[in-house]
Protein backbone atom coordinates (compact mmCIF):
# COMPACT_ATOMS: atom_id res chain seq x y z
CA UNK A 1 0.00 0.00 0.00
CA UNK A 2 1.47 3.86 -0.77
CA UNK A 3 -0.45 6.33 0.58
CA UNK A 4 -1.08 9.50 -1.29
CA UNK A 5 -1.59 12.71 -0.34
CA UNK A 6 -2.63 16.17 -1.86
CA UNK A 7 -2.21 19.75 -0.28
CA UNK A 8 -5.01 21.97 -1.38
CA UNK A 9 -4.37 25.54 0.52
CA UNK A 10 -5.43 24.01 3.78
CA UNK A 11 -7.16 21.12 3.19
CA UNK A 12 -4.80 17.67 2.99
CA UNK A 13 -6.39 15.19 0.99
CA UNK A 14 -5.10 11.55 1.94
CA UNK A 15 -5.92 8.85 -0.49
CA UNK A 16 -5.63 5.25 0.60
CA UNK A 17 -5.99 1.72 -0.76
CA UNK A 18 -6.46 -1.79 -0.34
CA UNK A 19 -6.51 -3.50 3.12
CA UNK A 20 -6.58 -0.74 6.35
CA UNK A 21 -5.48 -2.55 9.62
CA UNK A 22 -2.66 -1.35 12.45
CA UNK A 23 0.57 -1.38 10.00
CA UNK A 24 -1.76 1.35 7.29
CA UNK A 25 -2.95 2.91 10.92
CA UNK A 26 0.54 3.27 12.26
CA UNK A 27 1.38 4.94 8.74
CA UNK A 28 -1.37 7.27 8.21
CA UNK A 29 -0.95 8.56 11.62
CA UNK A 30 2.71 9.23 10.79
CA UNK A 31 2.00 10.72 7.64
CA UNK A 32 -0.77 13.52 9.28
CA UNK A 33 1.12 14.04 12.08
CA UNK A 34 4.09 14.80 10.36
CA UNK A 35 2.06 17.19 7.85
CA UNK A 36 -0.04 19.24 10.39
CA UNK A 37 3.24 19.14 12.23
CA UNK A 38 5.15 21.10 9.50
CA UNK A 39 2.55 22.75 7.51
CA UNK A 40 0.10 25.00 7.65
CA UNK A 41 -3.29 22.12 7.16
CA UNK A 42 -6.83 22.84 8.34
CA UNK A 43 -9.09 20.53 6.99
CA UNK A 44 -8.93 17.31 6.58
CA UNK A 45 -10.33 14.60 4.04
CA UNK A 46 -9.80 11.08 3.58
CA UNK A 47 -10.38 9.17 0.13
CA UNK A 48 -11.77 5.08 0.84
CA UNK A 49 -12.56 5.08 -2.81
CA UNK A 50 -9.62 2.15 -2.99
CA UNK A 51 -10.33 1.05 -0.18
CA UNK A 52 -11.43 -2.93 0.44
CA UNK A 53 -11.43 -3.37 3.92
CA UNK A 54 -10.93 -1.19 7.29
CA UNK A 55 -10.45 -2.94 11.19
CA UNK A 56 -10.69 -1.12 14.69
CA UNK A 57 -7.14 -0.16 14.29
CA UNK A 58 -7.76 1.96 11.33
CA UNK A 59 -10.74 3.28 12.68
CA UNK A 60 -8.56 4.58 15.72
CA UNK A 61 -5.88 6.17 13.94
CA UNK A 62 -9.18 7.86 12.00
CA UNK A 63 -10.53 9.09 15.39
CA UNK A 64 -7.13 10.43 16.35
CA UNK A 65 -6.92 12.36 13.82
CA UNK A 66 -10.07 13.90 14.19
CA UNK A 67 -9.59 14.73 17.91
CA UNK A 68 -6.25 16.54 16.79
CA UNK A 69 -7.82 18.37 13.52
CA UNK A 70 -11.05 19.52 15.82
CA UNK A 71 -9.24 21.06 18.94
CA UNK A 72 -7.05 23.07 16.19
CA UNK A 73 -10.51 24.15 14.72
CA UNK A 74 -10.45 22.28 11.51
CA UNK A 75 -13.39 20.33 9.59
CA UNK A 76 -12.56 16.20 8.82
CA UNK A 77 -14.53 14.80 6.21
CA UNK A 78 -14.55 11.13 4.38
CA UNK A 79 -14.53 10.97 0.62
CA UNK A 80 -16.25 7.88 -1.29
CA UNK A 81 -17.11 4.85 1.51
CA UNK A 82 -17.03 1.64 -0.58
CA UNK A 83 -19.97 -0.34 -0.19
CA UNK A 84 -18.05 -3.51 2.03
CA UNK A 85 -16.64 -1.26 4.31
CA UNK A 86 -19.78 0.75 5.15
CA UNK A 87 -20.80 -0.82 8.19
CA UNK A 88 -17.55 -1.05 10.15
CA UNK A 89 -17.69 2.59 9.76
CA UNK A 90 -20.98 3.03 11.02
CA UNK A 91 -20.81 0.48 13.36
CA UNK A 92 -17.79 2.84 15.01
CA UNK A 93 -19.78 5.95 14.38
CA UNK A 94 -17.17 8.15 12.48
CA UNK A 95 -20.36 9.28 10.57
CA UNK A 96 -21.20 11.16 13.35
CA UNK A 97 -18.32 13.33 13.82
CA UNK A 98 -17.40 13.48 9.92
CA UNK A 99 -19.43 14.36 7.07
CA UNK A 100 -19.37 12.22 3.72
CA UNK A 101 -18.93 13.57 0.45
CA UNK A 102 -19.12 11.90 -3.15
CA UNK A 103 -16.02 13.02 -4.26
CA UNK A 104 -12.40 15.58 -3.75
CA UNK A 105 -14.40 17.96 -5.37
CA UNK A 106 -17.21 18.36 -3.59
CA UNK A 107 -15.40 18.10 -0.23
CA UNK A 108 -13.00 21.14 -1.02
CA UNK A 109 -16.56 23.01 -2.24
CA UNK A 110 -18.18 22.38 0.60
CA UNK A 111 -15.72 23.48 3.15
CA UNK B 1 -16.40 -26.80 -2.33
CA UNK B 2 -14.40 -28.57 0.49
CA UNK B 3 -16.71 -30.44 3.14
CA UNK B 4 -13.62 -30.67 5.96
CA UNK B 5 -10.38 -28.25 6.12
CA UNK B 6 -8.15 -27.48 9.22
CA UNK B 7 -5.33 -25.38 9.26
CA UNK B 8 -3.21 -24.06 12.01
CA UNK B 9 -0.60 -21.16 11.81
CA UNK B 10 2.00 -20.05 14.60
CA UNK B 11 3.38 -16.26 13.18
CA UNK B 12 5.91 -14.00 14.84
CA UNK B 13 3.90 -11.54 16.54
CA UNK B 14 4.41 -8.70 14.48
CA UNK B 15 1.83 -6.18 12.95
CA UNK B 16 3.06 -7.29 9.26
CA UNK B 17 1.14 -11.06 10.05
CA UNK B 18 -1.91 -9.54 10.70
CA UNK B 19 -2.76 -9.65 6.95
CA UNK B 20 -1.09 -12.74 6.98
CA UNK B 21 -3.70 -14.23 9.59
CA UNK B 22 -6.72 -12.56 7.94
CA UNK B 23 -6.13 -13.98 4.56
CA UNK B 24 -5.20 -17.26 5.55
CA UNK B 25 -9.08 -17.37 7.47
CA UNK B 26 -10.19 -15.73 4.11
CA UNK B 27 -9.47 -18.30 2.08
CA UNK B 28 -10.36 -21.27 4.42
CA UNK B 29 -13.86 -19.61 4.53
CA UNK B 30 -14.06 -19.36 0.92
CA UNK B 31 -13.62 -22.90 0.33
CA UNK B 32 -16.81 -23.89 2.30
CA UNK B 33 -19.95 -22.17 1.76
CA UNK B 34 -19.39 -18.35 2.97
CA UNK B 35 -20.56 -15.80 0.30
CA UNK B 36 -17.94 -12.84 0.20
CA UNK B 37 -19.91 -10.64 2.91
CA UNK B 38 -19.41 -13.34 5.33
CA UNK B 39 -15.88 -14.03 4.21
CA UNK B 40 -15.36 -10.19 4.96
CA UNK B 41 -16.68 -10.62 8.47
CA UNK B 42 -14.74 -13.40 9.22
CA UNK B 43 -11.61 -11.31 8.18
CA UNK B 44 -12.54 -8.04 10.48
CA UNK B 45 -12.90 -10.48 13.39
CA UNK B 46 -9.42 -12.50 12.79
CA UNK B 47 -8.25 -9.03 12.63
CA UNK B 48 -9.35 -7.97 15.44
CA UNK B 49 -8.32 -10.83 17.40
CA UNK B 50 -4.53 -11.21 16.12
CA UNK B 51 -4.05 -7.33 16.11
CA UNK B 52 -4.92 -7.55 20.26
CA UNK B 53 -2.14 -10.79 20.67
CA UNK B 54 0.35 -8.53 18.56
CA UNK B 55 -0.64 -5.08 19.95
CA UNK B 56 -2.00 -6.23 23.68
CA UNK B 57 -0.46 -9.62 24.52
CA UNK B 58 3.32 -9.17 24.55
CA UNK B 59 5.49 -6.18 25.45
CA UNK B 60 6.75 -4.44 21.94
CA UNK B 61 10.40 -4.81 23.01
CA UNK B 62 10.53 -8.42 23.36
CA UNK B 63 8.07 -9.43 20.68
CA UNK B 64 10.94 -10.27 18.69
CA UNK B 65 10.39 -14.36 19.26
CA UNK B 66 6.78 -14.09 20.72
CA UNK B 67 3.90 -15.79 18.43
CA UNK B 68 0.33 -16.25 17.67
CA UNK B 69 -1.16 -19.28 17.42
CA UNK B 70 -4.53 -19.32 15.25
CA UNK B 71 -6.91 -22.33 13.72
CA UNK B 72 -9.14 -22.45 11.62
CA UNK B 73 -11.91 -25.52 11.02
CA UNK B 74 -14.09 -26.23 8.69
CA UNK B 75 -16.66 -28.91 8.94
CA UNK B 76 -19.94 -29.20 7.20
CA UNK B 77 -19.93 -25.55 6.87
CA UNK B 78 -19.27 -23.92 10.14
CA UNK B 79 -15.90 -21.87 10.35
CA UNK B 80 -14.19 -22.24 13.95
CA UNK B 81 -10.96 -19.87 14.46
CA UNK B 82 -9.15 -20.17 17.88
CA UNK B 83 -6.86 -17.03 18.40
CA UNK B 84 -4.04 -17.70 21.19
CA UNK B 85 -1.20 -15.92 22.41
CA UNK B 86 1.43 -16.81 25.71
CA UNK B 87 1.41 -13.09 26.25
CA UNK B 88 0.29 -11.13 29.85
CA UNK B 89 -3.19 -11.95 29.74
CA UNK B 90 -6.26 -9.76 30.67
CA UNK B 91 -6.97 -9.44 34.74
CA UNK B 92 -10.75 -8.47 34.03
CA UNK B 93 -12.03 -10.44 30.81
CA UNK B 94 -15.95 -9.37 31.25
CA UNK B 95 -14.69 -5.39 31.17
CA UNK B 96 -12.33 -5.47 28.56
CA UNK B 97 -15.46 -6.87 26.43
CA UNK B 98 -17.58 -3.99 27.22
CA UNK B 99 -17.73 -1.84 23.54
CA UNK B 100 -15.27 1.31 24.13
CA UNK B 101 -13.20 -0.10 26.74
CA UNK B 102 -9.36 -0.12 26.18
CA UNK B 103 -6.11 -0.07 27.93
CA UNK B 104 -4.78 2.07 25.44
CA UNK B 105 -5.95 5.69 24.89
CA UNK B 106 -5.25 5.55 21.24
CA UNK B 107 -7.21 2.12 20.46
CA UNK B 108 -11.09 2.61 20.61
CA UNK B 109 -11.86 -0.84 22.75
CA UNK B 110 -14.14 -2.11 19.81
CA UNK B 111 -12.36 -5.23 19.41
CA UNK B 112 -14.21 -7.75 21.05
CA UNK B 113 -17.55 -6.31 19.92
CA UNK B 114 -16.58 -6.57 16.44
CA UNK B 115 -15.61 -10.01 17.06
CA UNK B 116 -18.63 -10.50 18.90
CA UNK B 117 -20.76 -8.86 16.31
CA UNK B 118 -19.51 -10.49 13.07
CA UNK B 119 -19.56 -13.81 14.27
CA UNK B 120 -22.10 -16.39 16.01
CA UNK B 121 -20.05 -16.83 19.22
CA UNK B 122 -17.32 -15.48 20.89
CA UNK B 123 -15.42 -17.05 24.03
CA UNK B 124 -12.68 -15.31 25.88
CA UNK B 125 -10.49 -17.24 28.18
CA UNK B 126 -7.99 -15.29 29.94
CA UNK B 127 -5.76 -14.50 33.21
CA UNK B 128 -3.00 -12.51 33.95
CA UNK B 129 0.18 -14.46 32.70
CA UNK B 130 -1.49 -17.34 31.30
CA UNK B 131 -1.96 -15.66 27.71
CA UNK B 132 -5.25 -15.20 26.00
CA UNK B 133 -7.49 -17.88 23.50
CA UNK B 134 -10.39 -16.41 21.49
CA UNK B 135 -12.61 -18.92 19.79
CA UNK B 136 -15.15 -18.57 17.19
CA UNK B 137 -17.56 -19.70 15.03
CA UNK B 138 -19.31 -18.71 12.20
CA UNK B 139 -21.69 -20.69 10.31
CA UNK B 140 -22.33 -20.19 6.39
CA UNK B 141 -25.34 -17.97 5.86
CA UNK B 142 -25.62 -15.73 8.64
CA UNK B 143 -24.04 -12.51 7.21
CA UNK B 144 -24.30 -10.61 9.97
CA UNK B 145 -23.31 -6.95 7.95
CA UNK B 146 -25.97 -7.38 5.05
CA UNK B 147 -28.71 -8.19 8.37
CA UNK B 148 -27.62 -4.57 9.34
CA UNK B 149 -27.27 -3.16 6.27
CA UNK B 150 -31.25 -4.24 5.48
CA UNK B 151 -32.69 -2.44 8.87
CA UNK C 1 9.89 -4.04 5.02
CA UNK C 2 9.77 -6.31 7.28
CA UNK C 3 13.56 -7.74 8.41
CA UNK C 4 12.93 -10.83 10.06
CA UNK C 5 9.66 -13.21 10.45
CA UNK C 6 8.78 -16.87 11.17
CA UNK C 7 5.86 -18.58 9.94
CA UNK C 8 4.83 -22.11 10.50
CA UNK C 9 1.80 -23.69 8.98
CA UNK C 10 0.18 -27.42 9.38
CA UNK C 11 -2.71 -27.73 7.08
CA UNK C 12 -4.69 -30.68 5.98
CA UNK C 13 -3.10 -32.52 3.18
CA UNK C 14 -6.35 -31.46 0.54
CA UNK C 15 -5.17 -30.49 -2.88
CA UNK C 16 -7.38 -27.22 -1.66
CA UNK C 17 -4.48 -26.11 0.65
CA UNK C 18 -1.56 -26.06 -2.60
CA UNK C 19 -2.91 -22.22 -2.93
CA UNK C 20 -3.17 -21.51 0.53
CA UNK C 21 0.33 -22.73 1.09
CA UNK C 22 1.70 -20.94 -1.89
CA UNK C 23 0.05 -17.44 -1.06
CA UNK C 24 1.27 -17.58 2.44
CA UNK C 25 5.01 -17.83 1.15
CA UNK C 26 4.27 -15.28 -1.24
CA UNK C 27 3.07 -13.01 1.38
CA UNK C 28 5.58 -13.32 3.94
CA UNK C 29 8.55 -13.24 0.95
CA UNK C 30 6.67 -10.31 -0.75
CA UNK C 31 7.29 -8.46 2.74
CA UNK C 32 10.83 -9.12 2.02
CA UNK C 33 12.84 -7.41 -0.42
CA UNK C 34 11.99 -9.71 -2.89
CA UNK C 35 10.44 -8.34 -6.36
CA UNK C 36 7.38 -10.18 -7.88
CA UNK C 37 8.96 -12.12 -10.53
CA UNK C 38 11.01 -13.84 -7.32
CA UNK C 39 7.47 -13.94 -5.74
CA UNK C 40 6.47 -15.92 -8.55
CA UNK C 41 9.05 -18.30 -8.24
CA UNK C 42 8.40 -18.37 -4.49
CA UNK C 43 5.30 -19.81 -5.55
CA UNK C 44 6.33 -22.52 -7.92
CA UNK C 45 8.07 -24.23 -5.35
CA UNK C 46 5.89 -24.36 -2.68
CA UNK C 47 3.18 -25.18 -5.34
CA UNK C 48 5.62 -28.13 -6.24
CA UNK C 49 6.20 -29.17 -2.90
CA UNK C 50 3.17 -28.69 -0.86
CA UNK C 51 1.52 -30.94 -4.19
CA UNK C 52 4.14 -33.56 -3.73
CA UNK C 53 3.19 -34.10 -0.09
CA UNK C 54 -0.26 -34.07 -0.89
CA UNK C 55 -0.25 -36.36 -3.76
CA UNK C 56 2.58 -38.46 -3.30
CA UNK C 57 3.28 -38.53 0.23
CA UNK C 58 -0.23 -39.84 1.33
CA UNK C 59 -2.36 -42.20 0.09
CA UNK C 60 -5.68 -40.75 -0.92
CA UNK C 61 -8.13 -42.73 0.99
CA UNK C 62 -6.47 -42.12 4.09
CA UNK C 63 -5.67 -38.36 3.54
CA UNK C 64 -8.16 -37.13 5.70
CA UNK C 65 -6.30 -36.82 8.93
CA UNK C 66 -3.03 -36.21 7.40
CA UNK C 67 -1.47 -32.89 6.97
CA UNK C 68 1.62 -30.79 5.73
CA UNK C 69 3.98 -28.21 7.38
CA UNK C 70 5.53 -25.53 6.14
CA UNK C 71 8.13 -23.56 7.63
CA UNK C 72 8.44 -19.88 6.20
CA UNK C 73 11.53 -18.09 7.49
CA UNK C 74 13.00 -14.53 6.63
CA UNK C 75 16.13 -13.27 7.53
CA UNK C 76 18.31 -10.42 6.46
CA UNK C 77 16.68 -11.06 3.01
CA UNK C 78 16.78 -14.73 3.00
CA UNK C 79 13.97 -16.76 2.61
CA UNK C 80 13.80 -20.47 4.25
CA UNK C 81 10.97 -22.75 3.10
CA UNK C 82 10.56 -25.89 4.84
CA UNK C 83 7.89 -28.61 3.69
CA UNK C 84 7.33 -31.38 5.20
CA UNK C 85 4.93 -34.73 5.37
CA UNK C 86 5.15 -38.10 7.44
CA UNK C 87 4.18 -39.63 4.37
CA UNK C 88 5.08 -43.03 2.79
CA UNK C 89 8.91 -41.26 1.96
CA UNK C 90 11.19 -41.74 -1.09
CA UNK C 91 13.20 -44.55 -1.76
CA UNK C 92 15.70 -43.74 -4.12
CA UNK C 93 16.04 -39.36 -3.61
CA UNK C 94 18.22 -38.71 -6.19
CA UNK C 95 16.25 -40.92 -8.93
CA UNK C 96 13.25 -39.23 -7.70
CA UNK C 97 15.18 -35.53 -8.39
CA UNK C 98 15.59 -36.07 -11.83
CA UNK C 99 14.12 -34.49 -14.30
CA UNK C 100 11.18 -36.23 -15.59
CA UNK C 101 11.23 -39.14 -13.45
CA UNK C 102 7.66 -39.74 -11.83
CA UNK C 103 6.29 -42.68 -10.05
CA UNK C 104 2.62 -41.54 -12.31
CA UNK C 105 2.07 -41.82 -15.25
CA UNK C 106 -0.13 -38.61 -15.34
CA UNK C 107 2.43 -36.28 -14.12
CA UNK C 108 5.54 -34.85 -15.63
CA UNK C 109 7.94 -35.27 -12.80
CA UNK C 110 9.52 -31.71 -12.83
CA UNK C 111 8.57 -30.41 -9.18
CA UNK C 112 11.53 -31.03 -8.28
CA UNK C 113 13.33 -29.85 -11.02
CA UNK C 114 11.20 -26.85 -10.93
CA UNK C 115 11.85 -26.18 -7.00
CA UNK C 116 15.76 -26.43 -7.82
CA UNK C 117 15.77 -24.22 -10.85
CA UNK C 118 13.64 -21.45 -8.95
CA UNK C 119 15.34 -21.49 -5.74
CA UNK C 120 19.26 -20.60 -4.95
CA UNK C 121 19.21 -24.12 -3.01
CA UNK C 122 17.22 -27.02 -2.93
CA UNK C 123 17.94 -30.24 0.33
CA UNK C 124 15.75 -33.05 0.29
CA UNK C 125 15.66 -35.22 3.44
CA UNK C 126 13.52 -38.56 2.72
CA UNK C 127 13.30 -42.59 3.40
CA UNK C 128 10.40 -45.02 2.94
CA UNK C 129 8.04 -45.20 6.52
CA UNK C 130 9.59 -41.91 7.61
CA UNK C 131 8.16 -38.97 5.51
CA UNK C 132 9.68 -36.43 3.42
CA UNK C 133 11.27 -33.10 4.38
CA UNK C 134 12.09 -30.44 1.17
CA UNK C 135 14.71 -27.18 2.95
CA UNK C 136 14.64 -24.65 -0.15
CA UNK C 137 16.53 -20.92 0.29
CA UNK C 138 16.52 -18.11 -2.35
CA UNK C 139 18.21 -14.63 -1.55
CA UNK C 140 16.24 -11.51 -2.48
CA UNK C 141 17.68 -10.67 -6.00
CA UNK C 142 18.26 -13.42 -7.49
CA UNK C 143 15.19 -13.49 -10.04
CA UNK C 144 16.05 -16.92 -11.93
CA UNK C 145 13.01 -16.74 -14.75
CA UNK C 146 14.08 -13.08 -15.66
CA UNK C 147 18.14 -14.33 -15.99
CA UNK C 148 16.42 -17.53 -18.12
CA UNK C 149 14.61 -14.67 -20.20
CA UNK C 150 17.55 -12.78 -20.73
CA UNK C 151 19.23 -15.73 -22.42
CA UNK D 1 -12.29 -20.33 -10.78
CA UNK D 2 -14.75 -21.13 -13.30
CA UNK D 3 -13.43 -22.91 -16.51
CA UNK D 4 -15.42 -21.67 -19.83
CA UNK D 5 -15.41 -23.26 -23.06
CA UNK D 6 -16.87 -23.24 -26.45
CA UNK D 7 -17.51 -25.80 -28.84
CA UNK D 8 -16.55 -23.90 -32.53
CA UNK D 9 -17.47 -27.03 -35.09
CA UNK D 10 -15.28 -29.53 -33.96
CA UNK D 11 -13.06 -26.90 -32.50
CA UNK D 12 -12.93 -27.09 -28.58
CA UNK D 13 -11.67 -23.95 -27.28
CA UNK D 14 -11.21 -23.49 -23.44
CA UNK D 15 -10.49 -20.88 -21.07
CA UNK D 16 -8.79 -20.69 -17.86
CA UNK D 17 -8.30 -18.02 -15.23
CA UNK D 18 -6.37 -17.34 -11.87
CA UNK D 19 -3.67 -20.31 -10.78
CA UNK D 20 -3.74 -23.12 -12.13
CA UNK D 21 -2.58 -26.23 -9.96
CA UNK D 22 -3.39 -29.60 -9.31
CA UNK D 23 -7.32 -28.41 -8.50
CA UNK D 24 -7.78 -26.73 -11.76
CA UNK D 25 -5.94 -29.54 -13.71
CA UNK D 26 -8.49 -32.29 -12.49
CA UNK D 27 -11.27 -29.81 -13.05
CA UNK D 28 -9.51 -29.10 -16.93
CA UNK D 29 -8.79 -33.37 -16.79
CA UNK D 30 -12.45 -33.55 -16.37
CA UNK D 31 -14.03 -31.17 -18.45
CA UNK D 32 -12.08 -32.12 -21.63
CA UNK D 33 -12.16 -35.73 -21.13
CA UNK D 34 -16.40 -35.14 -20.77
CA UNK D 35 -16.48 -33.30 -23.77
CA UNK D 36 -14.07 -35.63 -26.37
CA UNK D 37 -16.08 -38.73 -25.17
CA UNK D 38 -19.75 -37.31 -25.78
CA UNK D 39 -19.12 -34.55 -28.75
CA UNK D 40 -17.30 -34.56 -31.96
CA UNK D 41 -14.08 -32.52 -30.83
CA UNK D 42 -11.23 -32.43 -33.21
CA UNK D 43 -8.95 -29.74 -31.88
CA UNK D 44 -7.98 -28.58 -28.60
CA UNK D 45 -7.36 -24.67 -27.85
CA UNK D 46 -6.72 -23.48 -24.34
CA UNK D 47 -7.00 -19.95 -23.82
CA UNK D 48 -4.56 -18.54 -21.07
CA UNK D 49 -4.96 -14.70 -21.08
CA UNK D 50 -6.41 -14.49 -17.73
CA UNK D 51 -4.30 -16.62 -16.16
CA UNK D 52 -1.68 -16.00 -13.47
CA UNK D 53 0.06 -18.85 -12.12
CA UNK D 54 0.57 -22.40 -13.29
CA UNK D 55 2.55 -25.17 -12.13
CA UNK D 56 3.49 -28.65 -12.98
CA UNK D 57 0.49 -30.06 -12.15
CA UNK D 58 -1.57 -28.57 -14.56
CA UNK D 59 1.30 -28.68 -17.30
CA UNK D 60 0.74 -32.31 -16.52
CA UNK D 61 -3.36 -32.74 -17.45
CA UNK D 62 -2.37 -30.25 -20.82
CA UNK D 63 0.25 -32.69 -21.78
CA UNK D 64 -2.35 -35.95 -20.91
CA UNK D 65 -4.75 -34.13 -23.39
CA UNK D 66 -2.34 -33.56 -25.92
CA UNK D 67 -1.67 -37.17 -25.83
CA UNK D 68 -5.25 -38.11 -26.23
CA UNK D 69 -5.73 -35.52 -29.02
CA UNK D 70 -2.58 -35.95 -30.93
CA UNK D 71 -3.53 -39.92 -30.95
CA UNK D 72 -6.96 -39.28 -32.45
CA UNK D 73 -5.15 -37.05 -35.15
CA UNK D 74 -6.23 -33.52 -33.77
CA UNK D 75 -4.24 -30.40 -33.19
CA UNK D 76 -3.80 -28.81 -29.84
CA UNK D 77 -2.68 -24.76 -29.43
CA UNK D 78 -1.95 -22.45 -26.91
CA UNK D 79 -3.73 -18.98 -27.16
CA UNK D 80 -1.78 -16.17 -25.14
CA UNK D 81 0.41 -17.08 -22.85
CA UNK D 82 0.68 -14.41 -20.07
CA UNK D 83 4.41 -12.55 -19.63
CA UNK D 84 4.92 -14.51 -15.95
CA UNK D 85 3.83 -17.85 -16.71
CA UNK D 86 5.68 -18.33 -20.21
CA UNK D 87 9.17 -19.35 -18.49
CA UNK D 88 7.32 -22.40 -16.71
CA UNK D 89 5.81 -23.16 -19.79
CA UNK D 90 8.71 -22.79 -21.61
CA UNK D 91 11.16 -24.84 -19.44
CA UNK D 92 8.29 -27.93 -19.58
CA UNK D 93 8.67 -28.42 -23.37
CA UNK D 94 4.90 -27.59 -23.91
CA UNK D 95 5.36 -25.01 -27.09
CA UNK D 96 7.54 -27.98 -28.66
CA UNK D 97 4.36 -30.08 -29.04
CA UNK D 98 1.40 -26.68 -28.91
CA UNK D 99 1.39 -24.25 -31.53
CA UNK D 100 0.93 -20.69 -30.00
CA UNK D 101 -1.45 -18.25 -30.98
CA UNK D 102 -2.64 -14.71 -30.63
CA UNK D 103 -6.01 -14.65 -30.50
CA UNK D 104 -8.94 -17.46 -31.02
CA UNK D 105 -9.39 -16.17 -34.10
CA UNK D 106 -6.56 -17.04 -34.95
CA UNK D 107 -5.78 -20.49 -33.91
CA UNK D 108 -9.65 -21.12 -35.26
CA UNK D 109 -8.59 -19.63 -38.76
CA UNK D 110 -4.76 -21.42 -38.72
CA UNK D 111 -6.72 -25.05 -38.63
N1 LIG E 1 -4.66 -10.81 23.59
C1 LIG E 1 -4.74 -9.91 24.59
N2 LIG E 1 -3.78 -9.84 25.54
C2 LIG E 1 -3.85 -8.92 26.54
N3 LIG E 1 -4.84 -8.03 26.66
C3 LIG E 1 -5.82 -8.03 25.74
C4 LIG E 1 -5.83 -8.98 24.67
N4 LIG E 1 -6.94 -8.74 23.91
C5 LIG E 1 -7.59 -7.73 24.50
N5 LIG E 1 -6.94 -7.29 25.61
C6 LIG E 1 -7.37 -6.21 26.54
O1 LIG E 1 -8.76 -5.98 26.30
C7 LIG E 1 -8.98 -4.62 25.94
C8 LIG E 1 -10.14 -4.48 24.98
O2 LIG E 1 -9.84 -5.09 23.75
P1 LIG E 1 -10.59 -4.64 22.42
O3 LIG E 1 -12.06 -4.67 22.65
O4 LIG E 1 -10.08 -5.48 21.30
O5 LIG E 1 -10.17 -3.14 22.21
P2 LIG E 1 -8.79 -2.43 21.80
O6 LIG E 1 -7.90 -3.43 21.13
O7 LIG E 1 -9.19 -1.33 20.89
O8 LIG E 1 -8.19 -1.92 23.08
C9 LIG E 1 -7.65 -4.16 25.39
O9 LIG E 1 -7.49 -2.76 25.49
C10 LIG E 1 -6.66 -4.92 26.27
O10 LIG E 1 -6.45 -4.27 27.50
N1 LIG F 1 6.57 -35.86 -0.46
C1 LIG F 1 6.77 -37.00 -1.18
N2 LIG F 1 6.42 -38.19 -0.67
C2 LIG F 1 6.61 -39.34 -1.36
N3 LIG F 1 7.16 -39.36 -2.60
C3 LIG F 1 7.53 -38.20 -3.17
C4 LIG F 1 7.37 -36.97 -2.50
N4 LIG F 1 7.82 -35.98 -3.29
C5 LIG F 1 8.26 -36.59 -4.40
N5 LIG F 1 8.10 -37.92 -4.36
C6 LIG F 1 8.49 -38.91 -5.38
O1 LIG F 1 9.42 -38.30 -6.27
C7 LIG F 1 8.93 -38.33 -7.61
C8 LIG F 1 9.38 -37.11 -8.38
O2 LIG F 1 8.77 -35.94 -7.86
P1 LIG F 1 8.59 -34.64 -8.76
O3 LIG F 1 9.91 -34.30 -9.41
O4 LIG F 1 7.98 -33.59 -7.95
O5 LIG F 1 7.63 -35.11 -9.95
P2 LIG F 1 6.06 -35.49 -9.96
O6 LIG F 1 5.40 -34.90 -8.75
O7 LIG F 1 5.57 -34.88 -11.21
O8 LIG F 1 5.99 -36.98 -9.97
C9 LIG F 1 7.43 -38.47 -7.46
O9 LIG F 1 6.85 -39.06 -8.62
C10 LIG F 1 7.30 -39.36 -6.23
O10 LIG F 1 7.47 -40.72 -6.55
Amino acid sequence: MAIEHELVGANLIVRLNGELDLVEAAAFKRLVDDLLDRRKVRNLYVNLAQVTFVDSSFLGALLGRYRRINTQGGRMGIIRTPGPVRPTLELSGVFRMMAEYGSEQEALTAG
Amino acid sequence: MVQRNRVLVELAAIPENVGVARLLAAMVAAQGDFTVAEVDEVKLAVSEAVTNAVVHGYQPDSAQDHSVRMEVSLRENVLEIIVSDAGRGIENVQLAMQPAVSSDPDRMGLGFSFMESHMDSLEVDSAPGRGTRVRMTKRAGTAHLSRLEAN
